[in-house]
């Protein structure tokens, strides 16, 4: 029942591994998918930089490789030779063990997301929540960063970050829960599986309350990933640089490539969850590699339109005010969001979960009768 | 003993360890490029070039706690409410849906009614919070 | 195998995280060693195949409680109220916070660790049937057993919970200054 | 005939309630406490007299009474229970009373809107007045002596402030204090007489009492010190002696003629209608109790004396309400003797009569000396030498006083003759059986001849002559006919008419009872019948009827005698009329020849029996005797050897040696506390109290930890206790 | 090899770490950390008896209770820590030793 890429593989080759056998083929696919994520975190970086010169009608870098498509990794070896400064009076345990933690929570998503119906790393039967649990570690590790440095703008932008972070878990946390009402399970490939190809077997188009809860997810991914408009922790004309203000070097590449990398996590997500995942029409090319290349296709497309959705926001939406921030978490998302949980559970209650496309065809065919 | 398929977790494991490795061994191999001339300025914390006053780990602000407060007691309830949603759908299909979702319901709303009582009390407003404690930190500052 | 690797890592972190709460003076860092072996006893949950326990433990703790933990020694001065020695309250006893503290702190483990001995020796004494099933998920069972058969515990949790936030809400309130020139 | 409490009650409780009412909101709006009390007292009236038609036309009106009773109080005294039983007695004779008093006491009401109305105390004396009326009807309506004595001292606390109303004069005070005194005497005996009764028959209702005393009951002894008496006497003697102190008989009259410093309407409320009546009216209840007591004898000597005394000094007064004073003391000493001779019918109607016009006379003799107003000292004047030839000035009150004169001096067609004649035929009576009674019926008549003389005496000298005051006649205004000062004296007067209450001139009459074959009075009052009283139970309603038959008409208040002896109680009633009137007659002569022709020279009499004259003026050296020989030479003694034996005796051994036996005592015990208590127990137990408390104080400091040490060892020594599991 | 003793060894250890910091530590944070100790060996004994005893998920059930409680334990206790040192500059235990504020 639990899925994972060794029992796919089996399947495929009708072949049993011996557990050695198992580990070497889970570390190859792991070490993929993390260098495979560096290098999303990297070209986001480019991504980002290209878009908002799109947005702002200059060019953007364009000197490294060709359109400074290597932009990213001349940064990396930037960073990598810069010395590494730690304050004289900081508490060099956490300062140390901050960057990990961060990096831990958001590279420990990675195992659960659905990057096609075979290919996901593991398919644990309580993926969302085991989710939800790991990439709460980036709050404490965004703290301890803030704390361990012992700078007045580190501490703030510690503060707001966490502050911020658990905040806005709680409407994501409830419009996935009511999500799951619907889906009757946790784990990410089951959610997929119950939705169609076509946008009327999305989830997005599930009910109203879904659509709503679409919306709300999207936001608060954004504030949990400190994106902009809700990048207060890092608010860079307010607190110098937040919560690494003193980090340089790697591991303010940690935290950076850990930032990034989650923005594509909490689309990968939404993907899942809303937007169909990877299906692909027709359930084309089922049972072959080609058809698994296809559906992870379809997946990393659907991310990356999410992707530049998010950026786009960044470069369009100015920053808000800490105390807005705070009551729109409070005051209009978790009541929306309950709101939705409420309505969906009464919809499954009352409708067995079917969808509203559903519905409206089955009226057609008995008036059509 | 190990039962089949425990393997499911060895992904996660291995993602962890990764991580740890991928910390480790950049600033390891990081020390081999770098320079490392520190100074009593480079060291010092960030402040706008100016000298730091005192440190940073000063009293902060209740209404960080009373945030994590409520965060943490709509954590909890999530956590109980993940295996009842998980059900949930199959119950209804099972005909018992009005108990299960009126149970569900009872379960939300006596959450709700605190953060009702909360939010007429002026806890999830941020700025109140700030005026009052504000003099509330000079006054912990005067004794 | 993987199993026993799993386990004793889990298990080393878990031991070393306690050991190190006890020992460790800054309360941050108590705090971070509290969530290490907290992530050690999620790994325990692992091996046990408790594993909805175990996500819950990993959201509670390390999503809630550590956080809360962290910010209530923000706000009561971080860690730099020095921990005073002051007398334990007889004249016969010794100081806490000390080496005698601890002399005395691992005496009474010593007896606990005694008494616990004696207690696994007769837990191992008992027959007891450890067939291990296969491995399947508790989160239909756990959420079954919810609505059904704790389904009224489930309701007090609740009740619980709405005391535990109005009663520390209540407490934590910031006040005004009026009160507090009262309360002078 | 069911009678409804509803109906009875008000009569007491409205005058009371505006008492009440008016006490509180008197002092702001007194225009208005005077309307309530005046319409208190009429409503009261009203049904005074729907009570009164009920009784009158009903055909049982020979012999009727309602009776409710509750529970009042319950002692447990002497051998037997004291079961006091708060009641309604309601007979014929209190139906008529009500009738009378609530009558009176509303004319007089009015009549004291204007005589008042320029005084101070214009709304107190409102308050007094409905108090003293719901007293009063409360005692006609009580059932048992001891509510009759509540009401008894109500009314005595109204005399006194109502005499003492205006008590800026030195005199008001003294004369209240002395009225409030003297009666208090006659209440002290009262109450003794109550007590006695109580203790033998076991209760003290009027009920109780007469099937006590038709039981024989009461002919038991009573031990006084040494002597013993029988029960029955010693109750009627002290009973007749409240009587005596509250209606001015002759040992203790002397308070009466000085209660004439009230106000004029309240003496005409107090003395002429309400308050010396109830004497009278308690001796007429305990008549059997009287007879019984072998009583009648003295009551009618006393009766006499009274009479005949007040009669004399009346004859020189020149106040004109001192002259009235006199003649409402002789006048009741006149139903004294009606009761002494045994003419309770008699008694009573001259009660009723005297109460009408002597109110009548009262208030008169108010206006007079409201409209006599001197301008050099600013006074009313009362002195009759200063009046005369009013009779142009103001003719209403001539004529209502000219009536009420001629009815209280016995002349025929008026009320007074028919009630006094009465008495006086039955004291001849009582003479031609008993030689005893020889001198009481020849002091009545002499009284009769006296009355009639003063009395006109009093009429010549105000109304008739030249005014010998010129100045003060002349500020005089011609009366004119008003609502509230002429009118109740107008209405009043027809009532001095005799066929009222005896039909006819002289005798039975056209008034009758519905289908009685003779006269009202004669039907309705009647001495109760002891004999039906017994096995009588006195708990809740009671309501008694005889046959329809009528006794037969005789003067005799006792019944069934032989027809000779009836007809000479006819003879000698004709005698006695005829006589009375001659007297009558003579008297008015007497006065007219003094004071009209000035034939007779009044001085000559004066220089003739000069003692005589100064006893009368002395009174008798009464208040002399009660002053100078009881208090000084008695009570002022006894009071001195009183004292000297407390101070003196009891003082100094009695309570200074207990007072040294008590000094000892506390200091021994203040030794023992000291030293024992104090510095063993006391201090002891703190010493310990201290000790444990650093023993407890260390364990009981409020560190948590240590407490949870405690826990873990307590949990350590658990787990160890266990015992290891059985498999 | 992996035992229900083992566990019972481990959760004990932390049973008596939680004991010793609360014995040991004077600040009150610093207890309510050994309290959290103490609560999660109370909920690893369920899951290990519930998975080594007869194998059925109330175990589990009742270590999400304990969760729940502890939670809510450490929301109240952290918040009376607070206002404790707003009213007196300390959260030392020992100053604590009277019952008003």
């Amino acid at each position: 029942m639990n899925q994972t890429i060794v029992s796919y593989l089996s399947e495929l080759f009708a072949v049993n591994f011996s557990p050695w056998v198992v580990i070497l083929i889970f570390f190859v696919a792991v070490f993929v998918v993390v260098n495979v994520m560096a290098l999303i975190g990297g070209l986001a970086t480019y991504a980002e930089r290209k878009i908002s010169a799109d947005l702002q009608m200059r060019i953007g870098p364009n000197r490294v490789g060709p359109y400074g498509l290597l932009q990213f990794l001349a940064d990396g070896v930037k960073m990598i030779t810069k010395e590494d400064t730690i304050p004289r009076d900081a508490d060099k345990f956490i300062f140390a063990l901050a960057p990990l933690l961060c990096l831990l929570g958001v590279l420990a998503t990675l195992a659960v997301l659905p990057f096609s119906s075979g290919l996901t790393l593991t398919d644990l039967n309580i993926g969302i929540f085991y989710l939800l649990g790991v990439s709460s570690l980036v709050g404490v590790g965004i703290f301890l960063g803030g704390y361990a440095s012992n700078s007045k703008w580190a501490m703030l932008g510690g503060m707001r970050g966490a502050a911020q972070i658990i905040s806005y878990e709680i409407p994501v946390t409830i419009t996935i829960l009511s999500i799951v009402l619907i889906s009757g399970s946790l784990s990410l490939n089951q959610v997929v599986e119950r939705q169609g190809a076509f946008p009327n077997g999305w989830l997005l188009f599930h009910n109203p309350f879904s659509f709503i809860g679409f919306f709300i997810y999207f936001i608060g991914a954004l504030a949990e990933t400190n994106r902009a408009p809700f990048d207060l922790p890092e608010a860079e004309s307010e607190l110098v640089s937040g919560y690494h203000t003193e980090y340089s070097g790697m591991r303010f590449a940690f935290f950076a490539l850990a930032e990034y990398i989650e923005v594509f996590v909490v689309c990968a997500v939404a993907t899942a969850f809303f937007l169909g995942g990877y299906k692909i029409p027709f359930n084309y090319g089922a049972g072959t590699l080609l058809g698994q290349a296809l559906q992870v296709a379809m997946f990393f497309a659907k991310t990356f339109a999410l992707y530049y959705v998010v950026i786009w926001i960044r470069w369009t939406l100015p920053r808000l005010r800490v105390d807005h921030l705070m009551t729109i978490c409070w005051k209009y998302l978790t009541p929306i969001a309950l709101f939705n949980l409420v309505g969906i559970a009464m919809w499954v209650w009352l409708f067995n979960g079917r969808s509203l496309y559903m519905i409206i065809k089955q009226a057609l065919v008995i008036s059509g009768k | 003993m190990t039962p089949p398929n425990f393997d499911v977790y060895l992904p996660v494991a291995l993602l962890m360890g990764m991580a740890v490795a991928m910390v480790v061994g950049a600033l390891l191999f990081g020390k081999l490029l770098r320079p490392n001339k520190p100074s009593f300025l480079k060291q010092s914390a960030y402040e706008c070039g100016e000298q730091p006053v005192g440190v940073a780990w000063s009293y902060f602000n209740v209404r960080f706690y009373v945030v994590a407060l409520i965060f943490i007691i709509f954590d909890v309830e999530s956590a109980l409410m993940f295996p009842v949603a998980v059900v949930y759908r199959r119950f209804s299909e099972l005909g018992a849906g009005a108990s299960v979702f009126f149970s569900v319901l009872i379960f939300i709303g006596v959450l709700v009614v605190g953060t009702i009582y909360c939010w007429s009390k002026g806890d999830l407003d941020w700025v109140r919070s700030f005026t009052i404690s504000k003099d509330n930190y000079h006054q912990g500052r005067e004794q | 195998m993987f199993l026993n690797v799993v386990f004793s890592l889990s298990a080393l972190l878990t031991v070393s995280g306690a050991l190190m709460v006890v020992v460790t003076r800054n309360l941050i860092h108590s705090c971070v060693f509290l969530l290490m072996s907290l992530l050690g006893i999620v790994g325990l949950y692992v091996t046990l195949n408790a594993d909805f326990v175990a996500a819950t433990q990993l959201v509670v703790y390390v999503g809630g409680v550590i956080v809360l933990m962290l910010f209530a020694v923000m706000l009561t001065g971080g860690n730099n109220t020095k921990e005073v020695l002051s007398r334990f309250g007889f004249e016969s006893l010794p100081l806490m916070g000390n080496v005698k503290t601890y002399f005395w702190g691992i005496l009474s483990a010593i007896t606990m660790m005694s008494v616990a001995g004696n207690l696994i020796y007769r837990v191992a004494q008992s027959s007891l049937a450890s067939v291990l099933e296969q491995y399947k998920s508790s989160v239909d069972e756990i959420g079954t057993k919810l609505l059904t058969d704790h389904v009224l515990s489930f309701e007090i949790s609740s009740i619980l919970l709405l005391g535990a936030l109005v009663g520390a809400a209540i407490i934590a309130r910031p006040l005004g200054s009026k009160q507090l020139n009262e309360e002078k | 005939m069911e009678y409804d409490i509803s109906q009875i009650l008000p009569i007491v409780l409205l005058p009371f309630g505006a008492f009440v009412l008016n006490a509180l909101i008197v002092k702001k709006i007194p225009r208005v406490a005077v309307f309530l009390s005046c319409l208190s007292i009429f409503v009261s009236f009203l049904f005074a007299a729907n009570i009164f038609k009920d009784f009158f036309f009903s055909k049982y009106a020979s012999d009727f009474y309602v009776h409710r009773v509750f529970e009042w109080f319950n002692l447990n005294g002497g051998n037997q229970t004291f079961s006091v039983k708060m009641g309604i007695y309601l007979d014929n004779m209190s139906s008529v009373m009500l009738l009378m008093v609530t009558g009176t006491a509303f004319l007089i009401h009015i009549f004291s809107t204007f005589y008042m109305k320029e005084d101070a105390r214009y709304g107190r004396f409102f308050v007094y007045l409905s108090l003293f009326s719901s007293a009063m009807l409360g005692l006609v309506l009580s059932d048992n002596l001891l509510s009759v004595f509540i009401f008894w001292e109500i009314m005595g606390f109204c005399s006194y402030s109502l005499i003492g109303f205006y008590f800026e004069k030195e005199g008001a005070g003294n004369a209240s204090l002395k009225a409030f005194m003297t009666t208090r005497v006659g209440d002290v005996f009262f109450l003794f007489g109550i007590i006695a009764l109580w203790t033998t028959v076991g209760s003290v209702s009027f009920v109780d009492i007469y099937s006590a005393i038709n039981d024989g009951l009461l002919s038991s002894n009573i031990s006084i010190l040494i002597w013993s008496f029988p029960v029955v006497t010693v109750a009627a003697i002290s009973i007749f002696l409240g009587t005596i102190g509250k209606s001015a008989q002759f040992p203790l009259q002397v308070w009466l003629p000085d209660a004439m410093w009230g106000p004029t309407p309240c003496s005409a409320l107090i003395h002429a209608a309400t308050m010396v009546a109830a004497g009278v009216y308690l001796s007429l209840r305990m008549y059997p109790l009287m007879q019984a007591g072998g009583l009648l004898i003295p009551i009618a000597y006393i009766g006499a004396i009274t009479a005949f005394g007040a009669a004399t000094i009346a004859l020189i007064q020149t106040d004109i309400k001192a002259v009235l004073a006199y003649s409402t003391i002789s006048q009741l000493g006149y139903m004294v003797l009606g009761i002494g001779v045994g003419a309770y019918n008699a008694s009573f109607m001259h009660l009723i009569t005297h109460a009408v016009f002597k109110a009548c006379l009262f208030l008169s003799a108010g206006s007079i000396i409201h409209s006599l107003h001197d301008h050099h000292t600013h006074a009313h004047v009362q002195e009759m030498p200063r009046m005369g030839g009013l009779k142009k000035k103001m003719p209403y009150t001539f004529i209502a006083m000219l009536f009420c004169t001629l009815a209280i001096s016995g002349v025929p067609l008026f009320s007074g003759f028919v009630s006094k004649d009465r008495i006086l035929g039955d004291a001849l009576l009582m003479a031609t059986h008993n030689n005893l009674y020889i001198i009481p019926a020849l002091l009545g008549f002499g009284g009769a001849f006296l009355t009639a003389f003063y009395m006109f005496r009093m009429m010549f000298l105000t109304f008739f002559g030249e005014p010998r005051d010129k100045e003060l006649f002349d500020h005089v205004h011609t009366e004119k006919l008003k609502w509230n000062q002429n009118v109740p004296l107008l209405i009043l007067t027809v009532f001095t008419l005799g066929f009222w209450y005896s039909g006819s001139f002289s005798g039975q009459g056209l008034v009758k009872v519905y289908d009685a074959k003779y006269e009202w009075f004669q039907t309705l009052i009647k001495a109760p019948k002891i004999s039906e009283f017994q096995n009588y139970t006195s708990i809740g309603m009671t309501e008694k009827f005889t046959s329809n038959e009528i006794v037969s008409s005789k003067y005799e208040p006792d019944e069934g005698e032989t027809e000779e002896e009836s007809h000479h109680a006819h003879s000698v009633h004709h005698v006695g009329a005829i006589i009375s009137i001659l007297i009558a007659i003579s008297g008015i002569l007497m006065a007219w020849l003094m004071y009209i022709m000035k034939t007779v020279n009044p001085g000559w009499w004066v220089t003739t029996f000069t003692r005589w004259y100064r006893a009368l003026q002395n009174k008798y050296y009464f208040d002399d005797f009660y002053i100078k020989g009881v208090i000084q030479k008695l009570l002022l003694p006894l009071n001195r050897t009183l004292s000297f034996f407390d101070m003196g005796i009891f003082d100094r051994y009695a309570i200074d040696g207990w007072a040294a036996i008590n000094r000892f005592f506390y200091k021994t015990s203040r030794w023992f506390d000291n030293v024992v208590v104090d510095s063993i127990l006391v201090d002891g137990t703190g010493v310990s109290v201290r000790f444990f408390n650093v023993l407890l104080r260390t364990i009981q400091n409020g560190k948590i930890q240590f407490y949870f040490i405690v826990f873990i060892a307590v949990l350590a020594g658990y787990i160890f206790s266990l015992k290891p599991l059985v498999n | 090899m992996i035992s229900l003793s083992s566990y019972l060894v481990i959760s004990l250890f932390l049973f008596l770490c939680g004991i010793t910091v609360m014995i040991a530590r004077k600040n009150i944070i610093a207890i309510l950390l050994g309290i959290e100790l103490i609560l999660n060996a109370s909920a690893l004994n369920f899951v290990a008896y519930s998975r080594f005893g007869h194998n059925n998920i109330d175990g589990h059930i009742m270590a999400l209770f304990i969760i729940v409680i502890a939670a809510a334990e450490a929301a109240v206790g952290l918040a009376i820590a607070i206002r404790y040192f707003q009213n007196r500059e300390t959260i030392h235990i020992d100053s604590a030793t009277q019952l008003q504020s």
